[in-house]
């Protein structure tokens, strides 16, 4: 079905005909152009692509996607990539989904599709909203926060969806924000490149329910204060002035002030493969720390999912040949009616 | 041993009998499933027809002599064609006080009942809740009503394998063995199959062939005690059965099930992906799956129902054949699911192995009322397919059936067993698997929009079914959702009229199903006074209670639908030309329901919800009732 | 300004009518819901019978100008008692071409088109797929059909709020309000309670007396450009309705849901507790309940629709009212757990607003194909009672039956409401709330068995219902569970007699519901030629047809169902009475499977599948050719 | 309804006349016990007591308790268990399920009860198998475990139940052993004095169908080389001699070997309230390093869900008084039809 040799692709190779039906202003625009661009630097052909979602603003995503494309039920895309790879494990699987659909109805389905480490890669649209059903609050809202539904304030304390995705084993974890479409566009490429399940968290703006959540990170006077950029190996220093990094202090991370005698080589380098090091990363939030930006844990020990499945069926066949439907049927302890 | 059971023959009279129901019930911890299944084997590699239908407890260990821990397992060995395992026990070996009290009432008046008497002792009647004061084995009563054959079994095993090198526990392990003995020679069976068994199984794959050895001389030692004792006044005999000729196998619904589906993906072309979360009584399909890696079947143990049956519908999307399997909780967890199968237009096929309801129910209990639910349990208008397969071995049939229609019609198929014949056997005629029609399946490689485009609801005029396009194929990208969408192009669409057509549509595509599927067949005259029309696990029983009605010359036939939706289209002409319809099922009356609102036919039903199959003896009292006489 | 509506009598003609429908329509951003609502206001105080219909866009905010970014508005108006917002659009508002393209067919011949001309320009035509080179407001046909009334609306707002001192957007903000000050003019309606709307709601809520007072300009000068400009030939006027009397408020399905729950829990005594997720069209009665925390209400935003249900059963367990709701696609995820309920016999009732399916379908349209899944959408013999309102109001009504009916019986009752009366609003006359019956409940304190245990599964020979005992009661510890139970002491029991016992007895208590159902009322004669049978939310809309039909002289009457599960006693007497039973349902044909098969009935469907509700001369129509007139 | 003081209970006063039902020898048995000697040092009233469960061996535990039980669905206890509270605060709610329950079908419920910290007590019995479906294998189940559905072993990475609480957000995070009774009625004397979701792993055996898969960590001879026993403050010491210990070396944990210059001192001491070094803990696995048992985190800051949403409730009607229906209901714009 394929030539040999890979088309050329552009962006717009990448977008459908359909209108794109997100309100004005939506962050969800520049992460669907940073896709778009990323696509055709990842050596891929077009129709391996799936782009999956569930229900959701965010879930709209595969419809100006013009790869193949699923566009499922609420909270259970995960299910549907998993068994997408295990159908057909050459496919290159995409699931974008909204904080909603991920984790509220959905956070079972993405739990275990992380510990399984099936080979997709998954963007959490983080608006910390329930943007399609207008308005009500969703499991990353603030506690306190009013909306639709909590008129008085959430009564619930949100989940931290890094932290979770560390506590419930997955290989790549990593966060991004939707207007800074260049990191988008690094991080995904290496989520892309990632072997196993990648999560990427896109801080997410709604620009109708929920406008500005996320502004102390994306904006250009606050977010050198309130986030820091992860490089592997790299020391950990942020600030506006780089003149802050991070260090332990025994058992806990803390900020330090670059100069009177603290210099960048006694900051903390960052380990991309060292898990408690990840846990405690992404448990940092702004104001009292800044909160990480790239890649935040990433590991290779693990096989995927679709791979040792694959490889069980394999080695069955190598071992004890291909199956034999006749002998099958036929198994275990047969007789003969004679005619009479 | 062959020869030695020759020699018996001198001992007692043999009578000659048509069928005989055995069962076999001890404490779980007995071995009463694998005594019973060397019985059954015994009795189809000697040519007669069988039926069997094990009873599990609901517990895993419970305490032993307790009546919850009963374990039993029923077989109906015949010279003739038989269907079910039979009503009233003809024989019944007890192994323990508990069992005795569970089973005794369903054993014929004048009945055999074999007991472990060593095991009848105040503290087992103590477990099993009997009166301290009181030893059944004394009581008149039973005496009168039943044959009660006393056998220390305990005590002649142990004494038979004094010298055996074993633990008392593992010596008393062998007394299914000697049980089984006992039986052989009752019934003039030959030891060689089980002995057979027994060397292969703990002597080469389990590498104890003492164990072997120590229950081979068990079953030795309780023939010869049969042959001795003079217990029994008179052997019995069944002939072979005159089955259709060629090779058989024992087969229960559930093994039959799993192989049907794996045929099914052979004959596709395609590989057989299952994707399903651990149920009782569908837990088996999983583990006879998760062995078959070697013939292209992949297996998914899913974090629950709902994403199984989503991660199925994944799978069909990329392309390969997919299946979803639970019970009743877990159909009620897919409906959502199978409701965007239904839009997406993507073949499916979705067991529910059925068990005694509503909610938790009695899981190891069978039941039939799962079949509203597969037809409308779902939101909006979701029409399926629905099957029921109506035999352990029919399941192998229909299995097959449910994908040729999915596929063909590019649509969910649900497929309806219950517990009654997931766990029965029967013989199985092993098909020729190059008489079984391949499942024809093509994925379109070209566009079929005449301006390049590719229109993925662009229908199959005489099938409805729209094209089948998988991922991986270069210039068909295209997305698919739950939203309704506009025909032909499956763009989103919330226009009024094509709305109103895409569910027209929808429910037209599944009616058309009935276009190949095969007719409704009579058993019995083509009209009469009553048609016994049945589905699903009741045909064995529905079945053998016409045929007795008949043989009394009454004026009955019967009649099993293995297709629930769409109907066979001569269903109409054939309810036409009975006067009364009479509808048994393991429900309140759900297929009646159908059928009244479809027909609008005042049939009858007979409806028991008692977590197990009707007595045929009751189907033919209720028949008899309802039509007069 | 009273008066000044007073003087402009003198201009034109004012012409009597009976009722006008009115939909307003334009951009998402163009305030359409507010406009429609404060005319609706108007013409409510003014003492009209009114009825509203919201038909909003399926997107947040879709791009401006865009045919899917279209909101719409309809109401009409009337003298006489009416049930529906109409059929037919006397009067059309278009803020811009993709609003006129969208609604311009609804427009009854002749009738009037008012158009904001300023956006009728080529970019705007692109934006909603006019050809460039097309201007609908030239063309003859249209021209010929309807009266297209020219507004350079966005220019004369513009002109008269130069000296508002605000800016640009701000200003064309107010373009609805010059919209309805010509609307009010036409129909000759006060401005006053529009007036007192935008000083409160802009002025005083929001702080911004300078946008009330812009608004407020702008709506008086639309209302004197109609009374200039001379652009229509005669006004009209709806007299006052002659409803009964009493105070009124307007109300929609979703408010009046969620006030009736409300009520129904302080008329019990009890705290209710809404455990939902949202979904749509269901989120507003969470919204709604949320803000009642001072009424005795607890929301639990739950993680899931499973979740939701299962709180829900907690909740009741603990002995408050519990409360679930969702639409379609959530109905299905709560089918486990209502079969849960059924089982443990706790009040529980369970609302599904209806959307347009199967799968996500078409969630802000109406439909009514959830009955089958409501009736039997669950494993095993799960039998539920079943209750739909048929209008915005009288979702009041059979919020309060629901609860007194789930907790009399001790078992879930599903509510089936839809978006059609969710969204639609009518007046409402507000209930004497002394005169509401309490809804009687006894919590035992003490046990229920001579032998001092307690008997939780004892029923109550007149319901047969089981005590609702609640933990914290001293001494009446037990435990429930979905396993099957013992009658009497609930224990688990694998019995054969009581399982088939308790699946009838709880199939009886839920038909023993019929005792105090009201009897069904036939609008027309008693008898006669046919009647139509509707449930849910088609009321007003059969209604009218059937009156319309019997005006017409046909012997048609109508009758609707508020109870599915069990039907009024008297349904077959009904039945039996008309030669047709004609069933119109926004579905394939549901209500009619059960009618057809519990009473035998050759009943005959209406069916569509639009989105939206039947026009009423669709049904006459309908009706008219089945009966063979 | 109830006297004023509160009656001396006895552990049997607390069994029901219901027969066990558990296979002999399985651990369940051992924690019933131990549940039935802690209540009655617990000073509740035996009425105020709930019990729920889901589906599975474990979850037939409300049978056995007299108490008020729900033996509710599979995987949904959690819920169960929040509505009770939001019905009744007062009500003391056990949730005692299976790894099945709690971690596969249920693991949503479960994480989102955590995070919002409905105040109950969840008692996971892990014996990472399915035990009342006759043993396949369940989230908890090593890496490549052979079970009846998976003959040539298990494709998924088990999830590490407690560093998914931890990182799911739950405020009190224990494990203890079904042999060790008096370990346990500790810890769960600690977890119902909590406020707040109490999350205490507990290993238990299935003598059917995995037996002996926690017996390095049950036995007394392996047991203090693969455990590590916390106590608040205390070193992190273990061994059979009490001469290993953790200790950090920079953003890891490591075990050290006392004497040598290394002295108890000079190890890490338990801090219960610091959520990273509980993720660490959580981590250690056997036989790289010892697995902790105790109370690994717990942590007082968070208000529970149940004291939330009452509070909400008591506020408002505090504000605005309790509400008048008959307000209500004439809310907004109301108009008078007269009697003609
Ligand atoms: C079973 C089911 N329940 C509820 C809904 C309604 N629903 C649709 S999207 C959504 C939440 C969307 O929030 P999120 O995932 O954060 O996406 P966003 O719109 O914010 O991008 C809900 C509750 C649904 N479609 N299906
Ligand atoms: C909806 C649903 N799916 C599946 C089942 C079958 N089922 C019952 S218990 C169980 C798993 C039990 O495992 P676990 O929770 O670990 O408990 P254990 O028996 O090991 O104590 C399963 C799959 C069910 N009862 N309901
Ligand atoms: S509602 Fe929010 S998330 Fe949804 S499209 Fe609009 S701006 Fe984006
Ligand atoms: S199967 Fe295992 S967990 Fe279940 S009761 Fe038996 S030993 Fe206990
Ligand atoms: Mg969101
Ligand atoms: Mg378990």
């Amino acid at each position: 079905m394929h030539d040999t040799q890979l088309p050329t692709y552009k962006p717009k190779d990448f977008a459908t005909d359909q209108d794109v039906r997100w309100c004005p202003g939506c962050g969800d625009y520049a992460i669907l152009k940073a896709v778009q661009k990323t696509l055709p630097t990842l050596g891929r052909r077009k129709e391996d692509y799936v782009f999956v979602s569930g229900i959701g603003c965010a879930a709209r995503f595969p419809y100006y996607m013009d790869t193949y494309g699923l566009h499922s039920i609420h909270g259970r895309a995960p299910a549907f990539a998993t068994g997408i790879k295990l159908a057909n494990p050459a496919l290159d699987v995409w699931l974008v989904s909204g904080d909603g659909d991920l984790l509220s109805i959905g956070g079972n389905h993405t739990m275990h599709t992380m510990r399984r480490n099936v080979d997709i890669n998954i963007l959490l649209l983080n608006n910390r909203i329930y943007g399609l059903t207008k308005g009500q609050y969703s499991p990353t809202s603030e506690f306190g926060k009013k909306t639709k539904s909590t008129p008085v304030g959430s009564p619930d304390y949100p989940v931290n969806p890094l932290s979770w995705a560390i506590g419930g084993g997955c290989t790549f974890v990593a966060r991004s924000i939707d207007i800074d479409v260049l990191h988008l566009e690094k991080v995904m490429a290496r989520a892309a490149a990632h072997r196993g399940t990648s999560f990427v968290e896109v801080y997410q703006d709604c620009n109708i329910y929920n406008h500005q959540t996320w502004f102390y990170a994306s904006q250009k006077k606050t977010r050198p204060d309130s986030t820091i950029q992860l490089e592997p190996g790299k020391p950990m220093i942020f600030g506006a002035d780089s003149d802050k990094g991070l260090q332990m202090d025994g058992t806990r991370l803390k900020v330090v002030e670059l100069g009177n005698g603290v210099s960048e080589s006694d900051l903390l380098l960052h380990d991309e493969t060292d898990r408690g090091l990840a846990f405690m990363l992404t448990q940092l939030s702004f104001p009292e720390f800044p909160e990480p930006l790239g890649i935040i844990y990433a590991s290779t020990e693990q096989e995927t999912y679709d791979h040792v499945v694959h490889e069980q069926i394999r080695q069955a066949i190598e071992m004890d040949g291909k199956g034999d439907l006749h002998k099958l049927l036929h198994e275990g302890e047969t007789w003969v009616v004679e005619d009479d | 041993m062959s020869t030695d059971t020759d020699t018996a023959h001198r001992h007692v009279d043999t009578k000659p009998v048509d069928a005989v129901a055995i069962r076999f019930c001890g404490d779980s911890g007995d071995g009463m499933q694998l005594t019973g299944g060397l019985f059954t084997n015994t009795a189809a590699l000697f040519g007669n027809d069988i039926a069997t239908y094990p009873d599990f407890p609901a517990e895993i260990r419970a305490p032993r002599g307790t009546t919850f821990g009963v374990s039993g397992f029923q077989v109906q060995f015949a010279s003739t064609d038989i269907f079910t395992p039979g009503d009233a026990v003809n024989a019944l070996v007890a192994m323990n006080p508990a069992g005795f009290k569970t089973n005794i009432m369903d054993v014929e008046p004048g009945g055999i009942v074999i007991v472990n008497e060593d095991e009848f002792n105040k503290a087992n009647f103590k477990k099993c809740g009997y009166e301290a004061s009181y030893d059944p084995l004394d009581d008149d009563e039973l005496n009168r009503r039943y044959q009660i054959v006393r056998v220390p079994m305990t005590r002649l095993t142990r004494e038979s394998l004094t010298d055996a090198g074993m633990g008392a526990k593992d010596v008393d392990r062998c007394r299914n063995m000697y049980a089984l003995g006992i039986v052989c020679w009752l019934y003039d069976r030959p030891l060689d199959p089980t002995i057979r068994f027994l060397d292969n199984f703990f002597g080469k794959k389990k590498d104890k062939p003492e164990v072997a050895a120590a229950n081979i001389k068990a079953l030795k030692a309780g023939f010869f005690f049969g042959e001795t004792a003079e217990l029994f006044p008179v052997r019995y005999q069944v002939a072979r059965a005159r089955l259709n000729p060629g090779k058989y196998r024992k087969i229960s619904g559930n093994e039959a099930t799993a192989l049907g589906f794996v045929t099914a993906a052979a004959k596709a072309n395609k590989q057989l992906v299952y994707a399903s979360y651990p149920i009782t009584p569908a837990s088996e399909v999983l583990h006879t799956l998760s062995r078959l890696k070697r013939y292209g079947v992949t297996t998914f143990q899913a974090e629950d129902e709902i994403s199984a049956v989503c991660a199925a519908i994944g799978a069909s999307f990329a392309g390969q054949l997919a299946l979803t399997g639970t019970s009743g909780p877990g159909l009620a967890l897919k409906g959502e699911g199978i409701g965007l199968a239904v839009m997406l237009e993507v073949p499916l096929v979705v067991i529910d192995v059925q068990r005694a309801g509503p909610s938790t129910g009695m899981p190891t209990k069978t039941e039939q009322a799962d079949l509203l639910m597969a037809l409308w349990g779902r939101p909006g208008e979701s029409p399926c397919i629905v099957v029921a397969p109506r035999s352990p071995s029919d399941c192998f049939d229909m299995a097959i059936e449910a994908f040729r229609l999915a596929v063909r019609y590019m649509c969910p198929v649900i497929y309806l067993s219950d517990g009654y014949i997931a766990n029965g056997a029967e013989p199985w005629l092993l098909p020729d698997l190059d008489a079984i029609e391949p499942i024809q399946i093509e994925h379109p490689s070209e566009t079929n929009n005449p301006d390049g485009t590719f229109l993925p609801y662009k229908r199959d005029p005489e099938t409805l079914a729209r094209p089948w396009a998988i991922p991986g194929t270069e210039g068909l990208e295209h997305r698919l959702g739950g939203l309704e969408k506009e025909a032909d192009t499956g763009n989103v669409s919330y226009d009024p009229e094509n709305h109103d057509q895409m569910v027209r549509t929808r429910a037209a595509k599944v009616l058309k199903a009935a276009d190949i599927i095969p007719l409704l067949e009579v058993r019995g005259p083509e009209s009469g006074d009553a048609l016994l029309l049945g589905w699903g696990g009741t045909y064995g029983t529905i079945t053998t209670a016409g045929d007795e009605l008949r043989e009394a010359g009454h004026s009955v036939s019967t009649a099993h639908l293995q297709y629930l939706n769409p109907f066979p289209k001569n269903l109409p002409d054939v309810l036409g030309r009975f006067k009364t319809i009479i509808i048994p099922e393991i429900n309140l009356g759900q297929l009646l329901k159908v059928i009244r609102a479809e027909y609008l036919i005042d049939a009858v039903g007979i409806n028991e919800m008692r977590g197990k199959m009707f007595r045929i003896a009751d189907l033919v009292e209720k028949t008899l009732q309802i039509i007069g006489r």
